[in-house]
Protein backbone atom coordinates (compact mmCIF):
# COMPACT_ATOMS: atom_id res chain seq x y z
CA UNK A 1 0.00 0.00 0.00
CA UNK A 2 1.74 3.02 -1.05
CA UNK A 3 -0.47 6.39 -0.90
CA UNK A 4 0.32 10.08 -1.95
CA UNK A 5 -1.89 12.77 -1.01
CA UNK A 6 -1.61 16.88 -1.58
CA UNK A 7 -4.21 18.30 0.76
CA UNK A 8 -5.83 21.61 0.88
CA UNK A 9 -8.22 20.63 4.03
CA UNK A 10 -6.98 19.66 7.59
CA UNK A 11 -5.25 16.26 7.66
CA UNK A 12 -4.93 13.91 11.62
CA UNK A 13 -2.81 11.21 11.92
CA UNK A 14 -5.58 9.12 12.93
CA UNK A 15 -7.16 8.74 8.96
CA UNK A 16 -3.52 8.41 7.60
CA UNK A 17 -2.59 5.17 10.03
CA UNK A 18 -6.44 3.70 9.85
CA UNK A 19 -4.81 2.19 6.27
CA UNK A 20 -1.36 0.87 7.56
CA UNK A 21 -3.07 -0.87 10.49
CA UNK A 22 -4.49 -3.30 8.87
CA UNK A 23 -1.61 -4.52 6.45
CA UNK A 24 -0.91 -7.81 8.30
CA UNK A 25 2.47 -6.33 9.88
CA UNK A 26 3.34 -6.08 13.65
CA UNK A 27 4.41 -2.39 13.30
CA UNK A 28 3.07 1.38 12.44
CA UNK A 29 5.11 4.24 13.08
CA UNK A 30 4.29 7.45 12.17
CA UNK A 31 5.26 11.28 12.03
CA UNK A 32 3.05 14.14 11.94
CA UNK A 33 4.78 17.64 11.66
CA UNK A 34 2.52 20.73 13.42
CA UNK A 35 2.80 24.64 12.54
CA UNK A 36 4.54 25.65 15.76
CA UNK A 37 4.15 29.39 17.47
CA UNK A 38 7.82 30.33 16.43
CA UNK A 39 8.05 34.19 17.36
CA UNK A 40 4.70 35.01 16.62
CA UNK A 41 3.74 32.94 13.66
CA UNK A 42 0.13 32.42 13.00
CA UNK A 43 -0.34 30.74 10.19
CA UNK A 44 1.64 29.23 7.28
CA UNK A 45 1.45 28.94 3.69
CA UNK A 46 2.76 25.96 1.60
CA UNK A 47 3.06 26.89 -1.72
CA UNK A 48 4.36 23.55 -4.13
CA UNK A 49 4.99 22.25 -7.49
CA UNK A 50 1.82 20.66 -8.64
CA UNK A 51 2.93 18.50 -11.37
CA UNK A 52 6.08 17.26 -9.45
CA UNK A 53 5.50 17.03 -6.23
CA UNK A 54 2.89 13.84 -5.99
CA UNK A 55 5.80 11.91 -8.31
CA UNK A 56 8.51 13.25 -6.05
CA UNK A 57 7.15 11.63 -2.79
CA UNK A 58 5.74 8.82 -4.31
CA UNK A 59 9.48 8.05 -5.38
CA UNK A 60 10.85 9.04 -1.74
CA UNK A 61 8.08 5.92 -0.91
CA UNK A 62 9.52 4.02 -4.03
CA UNK A 63 12.86 4.65 -2.18
CA UNK A 64 11.94 3.56 1.41
CA UNK A 65 10.25 0.42 0.19
CA UNK A 66 13.60 -1.00 -2.05
CA UNK A 67 15.48 -0.20 0.80
CA UNK A 68 13.35 -1.42 4.11
CA UNK A 69 10.79 -4.36 3.76
CA UNK A 70 7.57 -2.72 4.29
CA UNK A 71 3.79 -3.35 4.01
CA UNK A 72 3.02 0.34 2.50
CA UNK A 73 4.03 3.24 3.36
CA UNK A 74 1.73 6.91 3.31
CA UNK A 75 2.42 10.56 2.74
CA UNK A 76 -0.19 13.79 3.24
CA UNK A 77 1.26 16.93 3.10
CA UNK A 78 -0.74 20.53 3.55
CA UNK A 79 -0.80 22.75 0.90
CA UNK A 80 -2.18 26.34 1.13
CA UNK A 81 -2.37 28.43 4.73
CA UNK A 82 -1.97 25.75 7.69
CA UNK A 83 -2.55 27.71 11.20
CA UNK A 84 -0.38 27.06 14.16
CA UNK A 85 -1.22 23.63 15.65
CA UNK A 86 -2.53 22.28 12.72
CA UNK A 87 -0.77 19.37 11.14
CA UNK A 88 1.41 20.43 7.58
CA UNK A 89 2.74 16.68 7.06
CA UNK A 90 1.84 13.16 8.14
CA UNK A 91 4.27 10.13 7.00
CA UNK A 92 3.80 6.86 7.91
CA UNK A 93 5.02 3.24 7.28
CA UNK A 94 3.95 -0.34 8.06
CA UNK A 95 6.13 -3.67 8.50
CA UNK A 96 6.31 -6.95 10.07
CA UNK A 97 8.95 -5.36 12.67
CA UNK A 98 9.79 -2.57 14.22
CA UNK A 99 12.88 -1.50 12.84
CA UNK A 100 11.61 -0.87 9.01
CA UNK A 101 9.07 1.00 10.22
CA UNK A 102 10.58 3.11 12.63
CA UNK A 103 13.59 4.32 10.21
CA UNK A 104 11.24 4.49 6.94
CA UNK A 105 9.66 6.87 8.96
CA UNK A 106 12.52 8.72 9.57
CA UNK A 107 13.64 8.33 6.21
CA UNK A 108 10.80 9.66 4.56
CA UNK A 109 10.72 13.22 6.84
CA UNK A 110 14.12 13.73 6.54
CA UNK A 111 14.29 13.30 2.68
CA UNK A 112 10.42 15.26 2.18
CA UNK A 113 12.51 17.89 3.71
CA UNK A 114 14.70 18.20 0.99
CA UNK A 115 14.21 16.98 -2.15
CA UNK A 116 10.16 17.57 -2.30
CA UNK A 117 9.11 20.94 -3.92
CA UNK A 118 6.89 22.55 -1.06
CA UNK A 119 7.98 26.11 -0.05
CA UNK A 120 6.58 27.67 3.00
CA UNK A 121 5.56 31.49 4.29
CA UNK A 122 5.14 32.33 7.63
CA UNK A 123 3.07 34.75 8.37
CA UNK A 124 2.86 36.69 11.72
CA UNK A 125 0.48 38.68 14.11
CA UNK A 126 1.22 41.84 12.86
CA UNK A 127 0.07 40.63 9.43
CA UNK A 128 3.93 40.59 7.98
CA UNK A 129 4.89 37.54 6.63
CA UNK A 130 8.15 36.11 4.84
CA UNK A 131 9.55 33.16 3.14
CA UNK A 132 11.16 30.76 5.31
CA UNK A 133 14.69 29.77 4.59
CA UNK A 134 16.21 26.04 4.11
CA UNK A 135 18.30 25.20 7.52
CA UNK A 136 21.62 23.21 6.69
CA UNK A 137 20.54 21.03 9.82
CA UNK A 138 18.06 19.58 7.16
CA UNK A 139 20.85 18.83 5.06
CA UNK A 140 22.86 16.77 7.24
CA UNK A 141 19.72 15.04 8.10
CA UNK A 142 18.77 13.76 4.87
CA UNK A 143 22.13 13.07 3.57
CA UNK A 144 22.57 10.66 6.56
CA UNK A 145 21.07 8.30 4.02
CA UNK A 146 22.95 8.11 1.44
CA UNK A 147 23.88 4.65 0.58
CA UNK A 148 27.24 4.39 0.70
CA UNK B 1 11.46 26.26 -23.37
CA UNK B 2 8.56 26.82 -20.34
CA UNK B 3 9.86 28.35 -17.57
CA UNK B 4 8.12 27.68 -14.13
CA UNK B 5 8.87 29.99 -10.89
CA UNK B 6 7.92 29.45 -7.26
CA UNK B 7 7.87 31.06 -3.57
CA UNK B 8 10.47 34.14 -3.68
CA UNK B 9 11.96 33.73 -7.22
CA UNK B 10 8.19 34.01 -8.53
CA UNK B 11 7.44 36.90 -6.47
CA UNK B 12 10.68 38.78 -7.52
CA UNK B 13 10.43 37.88 -11.27
CA UNK B 14 6.92 38.86 -10.98
CA UNK B 15 5.12 36.03 -13.02
CA UNK B 16 4.89 32.59 -12.41
CA UNK B 17 5.47 30.78 -15.20
CA UNK B 18 6.57 32.31 -19.10
CA UNK B 19 8.08 30.68 -22.32
CA UNK B 20 11.10 31.51 -23.68
CA UNK B 21 13.31 29.98 -26.79
CA UNK B 22 16.79 30.03 -25.88
CA UNK B 23 19.84 30.58 -28.00
CA UNK B 24 22.06 27.56 -29.06
CA UNK B 25 24.63 28.14 -27.00
CA UNK B 26 22.32 27.85 -24.34
CA UNK B 27 23.33 24.64 -23.61
CA UNK B 28 23.34 23.40 -19.33
CA UNK B 29 20.92 25.29 -16.64
CA UNK B 30 23.65 27.49 -15.42
CA UNK B 31 23.95 28.98 -19.23
CA UNK B 32 20.25 28.89 -19.30
CA UNK B 33 20.02 31.22 -16.00
CA UNK B 34 22.84 33.48 -16.98
CA UNK B 35 20.98 34.59 -20.86
CA UNK B 36 17.20 34.55 -18.12
CA UNK B 37 19.52 37.35 -16.04
CA UNK B 38 19.31 39.76 -19.28
CA UNK B 39 16.01 39.41 -20.02
CA UNK B 40 15.05 42.45 -17.54
CA UNK B 41 15.91 43.86 -14.33
CA UNK B 42 13.97 41.41 -12.11
CA UNK B 43 15.37 38.20 -13.86
CA UNK B 44 18.43 39.61 -13.08
CA UNK B 45 17.63 40.12 -9.49
CA UNK B 46 15.96 36.70 -8.95
CA UNK B 47 19.06 35.16 -10.58
CA UNK B 48 22.39 37.28 -9.27
CA UNK B 49 23.54 34.45 -7.16
CA UNK B 50 22.66 30.98 -8.64
CA UNK B 51 24.31 28.71 -5.68
CA UNK B 52 20.90 30.40 -3.86
CA UNK B 53 18.98 28.51 -6.03
CA UNK B 54 17.39 25.05 -7.04
CA UNK B 55 16.73 23.27 -10.41
CA UNK B 56 14.20 20.96 -12.03
CA UNK B 57 13.94 20.00 -15.83
CA UNK B 58 10.89 18.37 -16.24
CA UNK B 59 9.95 17.63 -13.03
CA UNK B 60 13.32 16.06 -12.02
CA UNK B 61 15.62 17.78 -9.60
CA UNK B 62 19.03 19.24 -11.95
CA UNK B 63 21.99 21.29 -11.04
CA UNK B 64 22.93 24.04 -12.65
CA UNK B 65 25.53 21.54 -14.45
CA UNK B 66 22.72 19.27 -15.80
CA UNK B 67 22.10 19.78 -19.53
CA UNK B 68 19.01 20.98 -20.98
CA UNK B 69 18.59 18.97 -23.88
CA UNK B 70 15.12 18.55 -24.94
CA UNK B 71 13.32 18.95 -21.37
CA UNK B 72 9.95 21.07 -22.23
CA UNK B 73 10.19 22.80 -18.84
CA UNK B 74 12.77 24.21 -16.48
CA UNK B 75 11.65 25.44 -13.18
CA UNK B 76 13.77 28.02 -11.17
CA UNK B 77 12.79 27.79 -7.14
CA UNK B 78 14.84 28.58 -3.65
CA UNK B 79 15.62 25.69 -1.19
CA UNK B 80 12.60 23.18 -0.47
CA UNK B 81 10.97 24.08 2.59
CA UNK B 82 8.29 21.57 3.09
CA UNK B 83 7.54 19.11 6.21
CA UNK C 1 2.99 16.03 29.41
CA UNK C 2 3.86 11.98 30.74
CA UNK C 3 1.55 9.94 30.17
CA UNK C 4 1.27 5.64 31.32
CA UNK C 5 -1.97 3.97 30.94
CA UNK C 6 -2.58 0.27 31.09
CA UNK C 7 -5.53 -0.77 29.65
CA UNK C 8 -8.22 -3.85 28.97
CA UNK C 9 -9.70 -1.87 26.46
CA UNK C 10 -8.75 -1.78 22.68
CA UNK C 11 -6.54 1.25 22.23
CA UNK C 12 -6.33 3.19 19.05
CA UNK C 13 -3.14 5.40 18.22
CA UNK C 14 -4.95 8.42 17.52
CA UNK C 15 -6.35 9.25 20.78
CA UNK C 16 -3.16 8.87 22.18
CA UNK C 17 -1.73 10.97 19.47
CA UNK C 18 -4.62 13.45 20.65
CA UNK C 19 -2.93 14.61 23.56
CA UNK C 20 0.76 15.36 22.32
CA UNK C 21 -0.49 17.48 18.98
CA UNK C 22 -1.35 20.57 20.87
CA UNK C 23 1.76 20.74 23.02
CA UNK C 24 3.29 23.31 20.71
CA UNK C 25 5.56 21.60 19.42
CA UNK C 26 6.10 20.86 15.62
CA UNK C 27 6.65 17.42 15.36
CA UNK C 28 5.27 14.09 17.03
CA UNK C 29 6.49 10.76 16.35
CA UNK C 30 4.45 7.37 17.57
CA UNK C 31 4.90 3.52 16.85
CA UNK C 32 1.72 1.11 17.21
CA UNK C 33 2.01 -2.53 17.69
CA UNK C 34 -0.15 -4.60 16.22
CA UNK C 35 -0.94 -8.66 16.92
CA UNK C 36 0.84 -10.36 13.76
CA UNK C 37 -0.78 -13.54 12.49
CA UNK C 38 2.29 -15.62 13.04
CA UNK C 39 1.89 -19.50 12.13
CA UNK C 40 -2.02 -19.43 13.07
CA UNK C 41 -1.96 -17.11 16.07
CA UNK C 42 -5.39 -15.83 16.87
CA UNK C 43 -4.77 -13.43 19.63
CA UNK C 44 -2.42 -13.08 22.34
CA UNK C 45 -2.90 -12.61 26.11
CA UNK C 46 -1.18 -10.51 27.88
CA UNK C 47 0.14 -10.94 31.87
CA UNK C 48 2.28 -8.09 33.37
CA UNK C 49 3.31 -7.07 37.01
CA UNK C 50 0.77 -4.67 38.17
CA UNK C 51 2.51 -2.68 41.02
CA UNK C 52 5.59 -2.45 38.75
CA UNK C 53 4.68 -1.94 35.05
CA UNK C 54 3.45 2.05 35.47
CA UNK C 55 6.40 2.61 37.31
CA UNK C 56 8.97 1.11 35.08
CA UNK C 57 6.84 2.59 31.68
CA UNK C 58 7.08 6.01 33.54
CA UNK C 59 10.78 5.58 33.94
CA UNK C 60 11.62 4.96 30.34
CA UNK C 61 9.33 8.11 30.10
CA UNK C 62 11.62 9.87 32.58
CA UNK C 63 14.91 8.76 30.86
CA UNK C 64 13.21 10.03 27.52
CA UNK C 65 12.59 13.25 28.43
CA UNK C 66 16.28 13.39 30.18
CA UNK C 67 18.12 12.06 26.95
CA UNK C 68 15.99 14.42 24.80
CA UNK C 69 14.12 17.31 24.71
CA UNK C 70 10.62 16.24 24.63
CA UNK C 71 7.31 17.59 25.14
CA UNK C 72 5.26 15.16 26.33
CA UNK C 73 5.41 11.34 25.40
CA UNK C 74 2.92 8.51 26.11
CA UNK C 75 3.12 4.34 26.79
CA UNK C 76 -0.41 2.82 26.56
CA UNK C 77 -0.30 -0.79 26.62
CA UNK C 78 -2.65 -3.35 26.48
CA UNK C 79 -3.00 -6.40 28.77
CA UNK C 80 -5.67 -9.69 28.70
CA UNK C 81 -6.74 -11.02 25.41
CA UNK C 82 -5.66 -9.17 22.35
CA UNK C 83 -6.90 -10.38 18.95
CA UNK C 84 -4.77 -10.82 15.93
CA UNK C 85 -4.80 -7.03 14.18
CA UNK C 86 -5.35 -5.05 17.65
CA UNK C 87 -3.08 -2.85 18.68
CA UNK C 88 -0.66 -3.95 21.69
CA UNK C 89 1.02 -0.91 22.32
CA UNK C 90 1.12 2.69 21.45
CA UNK C 91 4.00 4.98 22.43
CA UNK C 92 4.65 8.66 21.22
CA UNK C 93 6.26 11.75 21.61
CA UNK C 94 6.17 15.36 20.82
CA UNK C 95 9.37 17.54 20.43
CA UNK C 96 9.72 20.93 19.17
CA UNK C 97 11.66 19.70 16.39
CA UNK C 98 11.72 16.30 14.82
CA UNK C 99 14.81 14.35 15.69
CA UNK C 100 13.97 14.22 19.45
CA UNK C 101 10.48 12.55 18.69
CA UNK C 102 11.51 10.13 15.91
CA UNK C 103 14.51 9.01 18.22
CA UNK C 104 12.60 9.06 21.77
CA UNK C 105 9.68 6.89 19.86
CA UNK C 106 12.50 4.32 18.97
CA UNK C 107 13.98 4.38 22.33
CA UNK C 108 10.45 3.52 24.09
CA UNK C 109 9.51 0.61 22.05
CA UNK C 110 13.19 -0.86 22.27
CA UNK C 111 13.48 -0.29 26.33
CA UNK C 112 9.75 -1.23 26.80
CA UNK C 113 10.56 -4.90 25.01
CA UNK C 114 13.34 -5.67 27.22
CA UNK C 115 12.54 -3.69 30.39
CA UNK C 116 9.20 -3.67 31.56
CA UNK C 117 7.29 -6.56 32.77
CA UNK C 118 4.93 -7.89 30.41
CA UNK C 119 4.13 -11.58 28.97
CA UNK C 120 3.12 -12.92 25.88
CA UNK C 121 1.13 -16.03 25.42
CA UNK C 122 -0.01 -16.81 21.96
CA UNK C 123 -3.33 -18.59 21.26
CA UNK C 124 -3.41 -20.87 17.97
CA UNK C 125 -6.80 -21.56 15.89
CA UNK C 126 -6.41 -25.12 17.49
CA UNK C 127 -6.76 -24.13 20.39
CA UNK C 128 -3.26 -24.68 21.95
CA UNK C 129 -1.42 -21.40 23.70
CA UNK C 130 2.45 -21.06 24.54
CA UNK C 131 4.23 -18.44 25.83
CA UNK C 132 6.19 -16.26 24.04
CA UNK C 133 10.18 -16.56 24.15
CA UNK C 134 11.95 -13.24 24.82
CA UNK C 135 14.55 -12.10 21.32
CA UNK C 136 17.53 -11.67 21.19
CA UNK C 137 17.52 -9.04 18.57
CA UNK C 138 15.36 -7.29 21.49
CA UNK C 139 18.48 -7.39 23.42
CA UNK C 140 20.90 -6.00 20.69
CA UNK C 141 18.29 -2.99 20.00
CA UNK C 142 18.02 -2.30 23.16
CA UNK C 143 21.67 -2.12 23.78
CA UNK C 144 22.15 0.78 21.26
CA UNK C 145 20.59 2.90 23.56
CA UNK C 146 23.20 2.42 26.37
CA UNK C 147 25.00 5.76 27.27
CA UNK C 148 28.66 5.62 26.55
CA UNK D 1 9.52 -12.23 52.10
CA UNK D 2 6.92 -12.55 49.51
CA UNK D 3 7.63 -14.21 46.45
CA UNK D 4 5.66 -13.55 43.08
CA UNK D 5 5.78 -15.90 39.75
CA UNK D 6 5.17 -14.60 36.72
CA UNK D 7 4.03 -16.32 33.18
CA UNK D 8 6.04 -19.64 32.87
CA UNK D 9 7.27 -19.60 36.18
CA UNK D 10 3.83 -19.11 37.71
CA UNK D 11 2.48 -21.86 35.73
CA UNK D 12 5.51 -24.38 36.56
CA UNK D 13 5.02 -23.29 40.38
CA UNK D 14 1.59 -23.96 40.73
CA UNK D 15 1.12 -20.38 42.56
CA UNK D 16 1.10 -16.75 41.62
CA UNK D 17 2.37 -15.45 45.01
CA UNK D 18 3.53 -17.54 48.53
CA UNK D 19 5.54 -16.34 51.47
CA UNK D 20 8.52 -18.03 52.73
CA UNK D 21 11.11 -16.58 55.96
CA UNK D 22 14.19 -17.21 54.17
CA UNK D 23 17.33 -18.30 56.46
CA UNK D 24 19.97 -15.97 57.53
CA UNK D 25 22.54 -17.43 54.96
CA UNK D 26 20.40 -16.63 51.92
CA UNK D 27 21.87 -13.15 51.12
CA UNK D 28 21.44 -12.70 47.08
CA UNK D 29 18.80 -13.48 44.97
CA UNK D 30 20.76 -16.36 43.54
CA UNK D 31 21.30 -17.80 47.20
CA UNK D 32 16.95 -17.15 47.19
CA UNK D 33 16.23 -19.72 44.19
CA UNK D 34 19.07 -21.86 45.54
CA UNK D 35 16.97 -22.35 48.93
CA UNK D 36 13.62 -22.12 46.74
CA UNK D 37 14.73 -25.07 44.45
CA UNK D 38 14.63 -27.20 47.70
CA UNK D 39 10.75 -26.18 48.56
CA UNK D 40 9.33 -28.85 46.49
CA UNK D 41 9.42 -30.66 43.32
CA UNK D 42 7.43 -27.91 41.23
CA UNK D 43 9.83 -25.37 42.71
CA UNK D 44 12.77 -27.32 41.28
CA UNK D 45 11.38 -27.52 37.76
CA UNK D 46 11.09 -24.14 38.14
CA UNK D 47 14.50 -22.70 39.22
CA UNK D 48 16.27 -25.49 37.68
CA UNK D 49 18.40 -22.46 35.27
CA UNK D 50 18.63 -19.46 37.05
CA UNK D 51 20.14 -18.13 34.00
CA UNK D 52 16.60 -18.48 32.17
CA UNK D 53 15.04 -16.09 35.14
CA UNK D 54 14.74 -12.41 35.87
CA UNK D 55 14.30 -11.33 39.00
CA UNK D 56 12.66 -7.60 40.72
CA UNK D 57 13.12 -7.06 44.36
CA UNK D 58 10.50 -4.49 45.53
CA UNK D 59 9.40 -3.89 41.48
CA UNK D 60 13.24 -3.02 40.94
CA UNK D 61 14.90 -5.30 38.28
CA UNK D 62 17.80 -7.46 40.34
CA UNK D 63 20.36 -9.75 39.10
CA UNK D 64 21.15 -12.90 40.57
CA UNK D 65 23.89 -11.42 42.82
CA UNK D 66 22.19 -8.78 43.49
CA UNK D 67 21.54 -8.63 48.07
CA UNK D 68 18.22 -9.00 49.46
CA UNK D 69 18.95 -7.22 51.96
CA UNK D 70 15.48 -5.63 53.47
CA UNK D 71 13.38 -6.10 50.34
CA UNK D 72 10.13 -6.85 51.12
CA UNK D 73 9.23 -8.49 47.97
CA UNK D 74 11.10 -10.89 45.27
CA UNK D 75 9.53 -11.38 42.23
CA UNK D 76 10.62 -14.13 39.88
CA UNK D 77 9.94 -14.60 35.97
CA UNK D 78 11.20 -15.37 32.48
CA UNK D 79 12.40 -12.53 30.20
CA UNK D 80 9.85 -10.20 29.15
CA UNK D 81 8.34 -10.01 26.05
CA UNK D 82 5.81 -7.00 26.05
CA UNK D 83 5.46 -4.79 23.49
Amino acid sequence: MKRVRISNAPINAESELAALTGLGGGAVSSFTGIVRDDGGVTAIELEHYPGMTDACLLRLIEAATARWSLLGAVITHRVGVVSVGASVVVVAAASRHRAEALEATAFLIDRLKTDAPFWKREHFADGTSKWVAAKSTDDVRSERWALV
Amino acid sequence: MKLLYFASVRETVGVSSEEFAFPQDVRSVAEAIDWLSGQSDEHAVAFHDPSKLRFALDQNMATAGTLIGDANELAIFPPVTGG
